[in-house]
């Protein structure tokens, strides 16, 4: 297509680092020995693990390469739903990079570390004031694990007061990680069925919560982009049965400024810092997953807490209700302070506008493509919007065709079969990075796609074509698995 | 805001095609009274050079500065980084992809994640490892769970009290709201794990032991995996500090059947204790009950070798919760930051580097030793526990002020050990600096 | 050709800046300001330029697609003859973007900047350890600003013994550039032609060097990659007569630690600091081309002289026989800087083994092609060796077509029709930075490249084919003109 | 060594192929008396992390550390540097890549010195701008014989006083060994160009001025060039702060025949003085006499728009000793850098900054003005010459301990201007400091 982005060029193929290399060769300066050989215990010496030997260019041109295989933010427009591909801005890399951090030892006696818990703290604060929460944790590395940690309030919650609970409600539109966490602490899922609005209703909240269910596990706005109307009396509900409201945060972006997440009656929060906050994906990791909980709950919070002492910041573990800790340290500390440097390069008005723009991009791309995708819901969406590909199916052209030639055309395709409860699922966040332009071109290149499987299906059946690799066999991946060379 | 790209005219234009007036009518399904009441509490916009002033006093807020000299390791290692790794790393990629959900378009992390999995199996000794873990407190806990999943039915899990405090933690975090047990097993003299009393443990899943453990020392993992396989349990043997697999043994050799621990020390900063690499493997019948997620070598419809994300059955986003775990997001880049580091390394040179930090602590518990101090029997590697004639707490204190962390004080940790310091000695440790801290400790 | 590393993958298509963006948009940070609005002078306020305003991910994005379009030495192989395209340390870009010495001002009081002028005056020692020559400047900005400030020197030189000379001799396989320095500073170039053998006889120059000649510019290793054999009685032909003897250095990659151009009766040599001492070449510049003379030529050099006198580093400002300054300030220091760093990780005996690698791998190369392509001088090489077309004339094949078709094959192409007196010269230099593997797969391929010519000569004519563009028409851009947007 | 991928195995190999036995054999045309004697006295081999200390300790030896504050410019100026351009132009696409001499494999390059041409030529007001020269001095200098080649037959130009003296001594420098003359211009009591002698002088091919000259004065250059073409001479319009033209007319639209001057402001770091960007522009006819490459918009064989290296037949590779200049490698990546900052920056954004420069130097011109300073009585932009009621250099000494360099002591370059000092105020001077030494000038 003319107007699509994608093009052709000249990639570089590259074998597998162990078919390069040749014994003797180094890539790394290795200091000279300073002090004299020690003896060695014999029994215990190994033969040293088979490494490849590489010189310093051949291993800048391993990754060089490997790069270009690759497409990220920075590529083009990455619409990729749930998981907020937003501008990743260069400022944070430069902060998380500078030496005073990098060095910093996380053992370091605490009158030496100030700077850093500092940085915790008001970390802390920060996302506090944004989601309406009263105390924050950073430690867990990543949504799962804040989810996780939530549980854990969640369980220690109730056996603090002598609750048994072996449930927990859970929608049928979660994220995977949602029933997986939860099950990690031994509550057993029951699934919330969406009602016809895509939404969640009370009156089935109703009838599902009980004294033995722990509570429930809401995604607001839901993973069908959906704002959850009803949470306030859900969580009404919830509470009712002493339950406790679990929100998984993943979607903040759509809400910051908006909506306070205490005022809709949820206890425990996790946020994405790698969605909302614009840290890194860095294909695949690392993220942050910080959980936040009312002030009833602050208690239950892992070990160390960062606190304020009124002379300096100090580091708490005296607290016998904690639920211990999560991760060796402090969490992953470089990606706390990217999304600090993210808040204050923001401040709270340009945080509520990224929301708000994100949600606006979000609507337009749901205006314009309507019609010619379908839309199970057509009702007001937040920061994404789902459409499934029934309208392709006469043509035998699935949502996967469709990913696999925006992909030919340039662009990270959306998300797709997920939310699971949409068959075909086509799951568009453009977040607020994208400007108008950008989005006509994708909304016209998208057009051009659902015509191209009308009238030429197998042109989409056989993308990709661009890259150095064609559609690749899982099936005989996951059948004859070979994980390593 | 240079982030934002809507102009006036923009907002108008989209608003109009969408059918709404102004943001309020962007938000219709957001009732008012869950609404913030007010602007965000937050500090005011700042320009970059605001936030960089402001990080700059941030920085200047840690007395122990980058320059410092840090003896001590304790998870968190301190070695140098060559800066081929920051260069390439930052390639945006790399730096800005997600999770590689389009393999085509993710060849260069899926290949490069293939390339971690296949270094880190060889260099613990393993069949299989998987694509990281969040670090390597969390991988231990998730291993023991894993061992207790392939055992089916039992519901104890013995751990040393060598391995590091903090893991011990984490593992009892994860134990907590759990029906199983965890054991602690005692550490003898040399400081060297206590096996004697697993015989008494009955319904043992799995025994984590830690080699190089907290206290710097090898553990005989090989000795212990006869113990336990008597024992129809799993070792699953945990490290913090990966350098040592290039002089000895490693533990999958051993006969460790999961092996897990923290890869940091493998081209990552220390970063106040994060993001690290949580390293996990194991052997070849154990995978499909893996946590985490695996790459794997396929072809394309034209049989070309290709990458993608497989046994995927096992994970939340299929398996919900029945999954081996609830990890999506791991680690992600430092795993190709851990190869390229590998790889920069190569055989022969992590098997000097690894001699080097070896000598270079052997120094110093020599020198330590002619001053008096005392040290486990056992073999180590670079870190060591070093029990003084007198107080040390005073030099300690002294040897802060010319910016040397000479040792953590292992009290709080073990009321046994009160006292008694944990050194931590890499190649970037200057034989002046090792020097200087034994003149202390003779005054 | 399956061996061959080029690949075909994704990329993206970018327009011109100006083509993006919209008023209003910002891509950068600019402080609020803390003081009054001043009054301005109406008459001299201006419009202000047309630029467009671009969001910062705009900004990143377009650079981002645009350097997927290039091809650097961490791509790939890069033999571009007389270019020495070795690899460049990723270390010296860090100590060269290093805060203390990037915020560093020119004018800074001496005492105050100690540490840059001790960089200059160490690295002026280090390349005249090198060369052997006995002072050295660093500040010429590339090698050509080098070659003006040598025939400055020669000027100054002659001028100083009241006598007037206006020829300078030239061989044909010069580089460009010498003619047109030497032509800067008023002299005739005189041309020598090669001998046979590809180097310069002395009988040629003895018939040519006069006492109106100034003296000679020698390339050596010159730029058929032979060493000039007969330097040493040409040198002293140029003296009898009166005249200098320039060396044209930017082929010194070939004899670090091998040659000694003093002895070689060299009174001023120019190194490429950018070629021999790796600094990256930034698809352009800068460089630096820091000047060498004979103790007796050194109070010619440019001032400010970076001197010690045994307390502190100085700047020698008052040196009247001096040929003034050539740069605003001290030279491309930010280059320097990595050049430095360059000597520093290798030393003497690494930059002496750098030369015999680059050497060997320059033959290894000549050995392997030879008979595929013609070879117009065999000789024994230095770094580089020269073939041309004239084995492929018969099929109409073209030394560019066949460079056009290594672009397909994923390597830049070496050096094509210089110098000028080979026709249809291939310039290879692979330089020590590429092993003994990737020189094999490169020798493979452009025989079958040959092999191709013979067989499918439309093949070669039609490539490149692997690129965001075909061949492009350099006729039409040189007839008519657009120079901008 | 890290940077030699040879291996022993490898050279035997190479040079059995070659049929040579040792090095010694691969240079056989290097007469022995050609050879060094003795290894080369250089430093011994340094690790990466050996040369990070050096540089360390070099950088160390900066009194004036990267926190200081400047308070000069005189042709290196200190401007923000948003954290995108290092990000970009490290990309090793752009950075390790030559001239672009195979144009379909370096559109990269191409496109951004096209867009950089095209941005130079509409900040500076001319019709084309070249892909860069060294820097501003040589800049000017390659003008002043560009106007000689143009002129055919005379002999003079003529340069203002006002004109960096630094520039001028490079005029001298490529003017000594040329028959041509350069003839200065004095400047008046207000700090702008004295244009009364100009008439005297025949012969005049060029007058180069400088504007914001060297005390920051803008020359009134419209009037200038009425003078100078009623002459039959070009007007060469020099510049070192081209952030100006943000604000003031830029020198095209003023009647500049031919405009040259140094771009580092543009988001070059100052760099102890280098590489800088040489900005050269001129007006359409006198194109093909231009000095420096060329890129120029053409199309490929399928009429796809590209761009190339162009009018190639002016520059030394094609018309050696008649080429217009000797200029090869240029500024290149620099070129790239300072678009990014005209882009990021954009229209808006220029004015903005420009405006902010120019209101902080007018505080720190009235705080002065008020402390009983003389200033010159021309406009100018963001630098100026302070004329104290007493001795500064007391002053200058005591601020110089506070990590303030302020201002440049302009005796050494004009005798007349003894004990005045040079200022330079832009965005990054906290209005704290400028309080500062205007407290510090009332003591
Ligand atoms: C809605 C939702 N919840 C939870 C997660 C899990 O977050 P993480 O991958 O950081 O563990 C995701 C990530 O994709 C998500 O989209
Ligand atoms: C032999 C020779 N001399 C001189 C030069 C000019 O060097 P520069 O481009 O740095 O001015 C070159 C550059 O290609 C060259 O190859």
């Amino acid at each position: 297509m003319k107007n699509a982005p994608g093009d052709s060029g000249l990639i570089l193929k590259e074998p597998l680092l162990w078919e390069k290399g040749k014994k003797g060769r180094n890539g790394m300066s290795i200091p000279e020995s300073d002090v004299p050989a020690a003896s060695l215990p014999e029994d215990l010496l190994g033969e040293g693990p088979d490494f490849p030997d590489l010189s310093e260019i051949d291993v800048v041109r391993h990754y060089t390469r490997l790069s270009q295989w690759n497409f990220g933010v920075d590529t083009g427009m990455y619409p990729l739903g749930s998981c907020t591909m937003k501008y990743n801005p260069k400022i944070n890399e430069k902060q998380a990079a500078a030496p005073g951090i990098t060095a910093a030892h996380p053992l370091l006696p605490e009158e030496q570390c100030q700077g850093m818990l500092k940085l915790m703290y008001e970390l802390q604060n920060h996302l506090a004031a944004i989601t309406g929460m009263d105390a924050v944790s950073l430690q867990p590395a990543a949504g799962a694990h804040g989810e996780l940690a939530g549980m854990l309030v969640f369980a220690a919650y109730h056996r603090s007061r002598n609750s048994t609970r072996t449930k927990i409600l859970i929608p049928d539109t979660a994220h995977g990680t949602n029933p997986a966490s939860a099950a990690l602490c031994g509550y057993r899922p029951v699934k919330v069925v969406s009602g016809r609005r895509g939404i969640l209703e009370a009156s089935d909240i109703k009838d599902l919560m009980d004294e033995e269910t722990a509570g429930i596990m809401i995604t607001n706005p839901n993973t069908l982009g959906l704002f959850e109307e009803n949470i306030r009396e859900i969580a009404a509900l919830v509470h009712e049965k002493g339950g406790l409201v679990y929100c998984d945060g993943a979607n903040m972006n759509a809400i910051m400024g908006i909506v306070d997440l205490k005022k809709c009656g949820v206890d425990v929060l996790h946020l994405n810092l790698h969605k909302t906050f614009s840290t890194p994906h860095g294909g695949g990791g690392p993220g942050a997953g910080p959980v936040c909980v009312t002030a009833e709950l602050e208690k239950f919070l892992p070990v160390p807490r960062v606190a304020y002492d009124g002379d300096a910041y100090v580091l708490q573990y005296d607290r016998p209700d904690s639920i211990g800790r999560v991760h060796a340290f402090f969490g992953n500390f470089g990606v706390l302070v990217r999304a600090y440097s993210y808040i204050l390069a923001m401040g709270a008005e340009n945080l509520k506008k990224a929301s708000q723009y994100a949600v606006l991009n979000a609507c337009y791309v749901k205006e314009s493509l309507k019609g010619y995708l379908h839309l199970p819901y057509n009702r007001p969406c937040m920061h994404e919007v789902v459409f499934t590909d029934k309208l392709q199916q006469d043509k035998k052209v699935s949502t996967l065709d469709m990913a696999k030639r925006l992909m030919d055309c340039g662009y990270h395709p959306p998300t797709i079969y997920f939310p699971l409860v949409v068959s075909g699922a086509i799951m568009i966040e453009p977040t607020e990075s994208e400007c108008l332009e950008d989005l006509d071109v994708f909304i016209e290149v998208f057009k051009n796609v659902v015509k191209e499987a009308d009238e030429k299906p197998d042109l989409l059946r056989a993308s990709p074509t661009r890259f150095k690799v064609r559609r690749l066999d899982e099936t005989q991946a996951a059948r004859n698995p070979c994980l390593r060379g | 805001m240079r982030y934002l790209p809507h102009t006036e005219e923009d907002i108008q234009t989209m608003m109009a095609r969408i059918g709404v007036k102004n943001f309020e009518e962007l938000f219709p399904t957001v009732p008012r009274d869950c609404r913030h009441d007010e602007a965000m509490a937050l500090p005011p916009p700042h320009t970059e050079w605001e936030i960089d002033a402001h990080m700059e006093e941030l920085r200047s807020m840690m007395s122990m500065g980058a320059q410092g000299n840090v003896l001590v390791g304790a998870g968190s290692y301190h070695h140098n980084i060559p800066s081929i790794i920051p260069s390439l790393t930052s390639r945006s990629e790399f730096l800005t992809a997600y999770t590689p959900y389009q393999p085509e378009m993710a060849q260069g992390t899926l290949q490069g994640v293939f390339e971690y999995q296949t270094l880190t199996a060889r260099l613990l000794g393993v069949d299989v490892a998987n694509a990281s873990m969040y670090d390597g407190a969390s991988a231990l806990a998730e291993g023991l769970l894993m061992a207790l999943r392939l055992s089916r039915k039992k519901k104890k899990v013995a751990v040393s009290r060598a391995v590091h405090p903090h893991y011990r933690d984490v593992v009892a975090t994860y134990f907590r709201p759990t029906e199983f047990e965890v054991v602690e097993l005692p550490f003898q003299e040399d400081g060297r794990t206590d096996l004697s009393s697993l015989s008494d443990i009955s319904d043992l899943a799995a025994v984590a032991l830690q080699s190089p453990n907290f206290f710097g020392v090898l553990e005989d993992l090989q000795a212990a995996a006869t113990v336990i396989h008597a024992q129809e349990a799993l070792l699953v043997a945990g490290f913090t500090e990966p350098l040592a697999f290039g002089l000895f043994k490693n533990p999958g050799s051993q006969g460790a059947d999961i092996v897990c621990g923290e890869g940091q020390s493998f081209g990552i900063a220390r970063s106040f204790g994060g993001p690290g690499l949580g390293m996990f493997g194991c052997k070849e019948q154990f995978v499909r009950n893996m946590p985490g997620r695996l790459v794997g070598e396929t072809v394309d419809l034209e049989g070309k070798r290709g990458f993608v994300l497989t046994l995927a059955t096992r994970e939340q986003h299929i398996r919900r919760e029945k999954a081996t775990s609830n990890i999506c997001s791991n680690q992600g880049i430092n795993t190709i930051t851990a190869t390229m580091y590998m790889a920069a390394l190569g055989g022969s040179g992590i098997a000097k580097l690894a001699r080097l930090n070896y000598d270079k602590a052997a120094y110093m518990k020599e020198r330590l030793a002619e001053a008096g101090a005392t040290l486990f029997a056992a073999p180590g590697f670079n870190e060591f526990v070093v029990e003084f004639s007198g107080d040390f707490s005073g030099a300690h204190k002294a040897l802060l002020q010319e910016n040397i962390f000479a040792g953590l004080e292992l009290g709080r940790y073990y009321p046994e050990l009160q006292g008694r310091y944990l050194f931590c000695v890499t190649e970037t440790t200057p034989r002046a600096v090792i020097d200087r801290i034994v003149e202390e400790v003779k005054k």
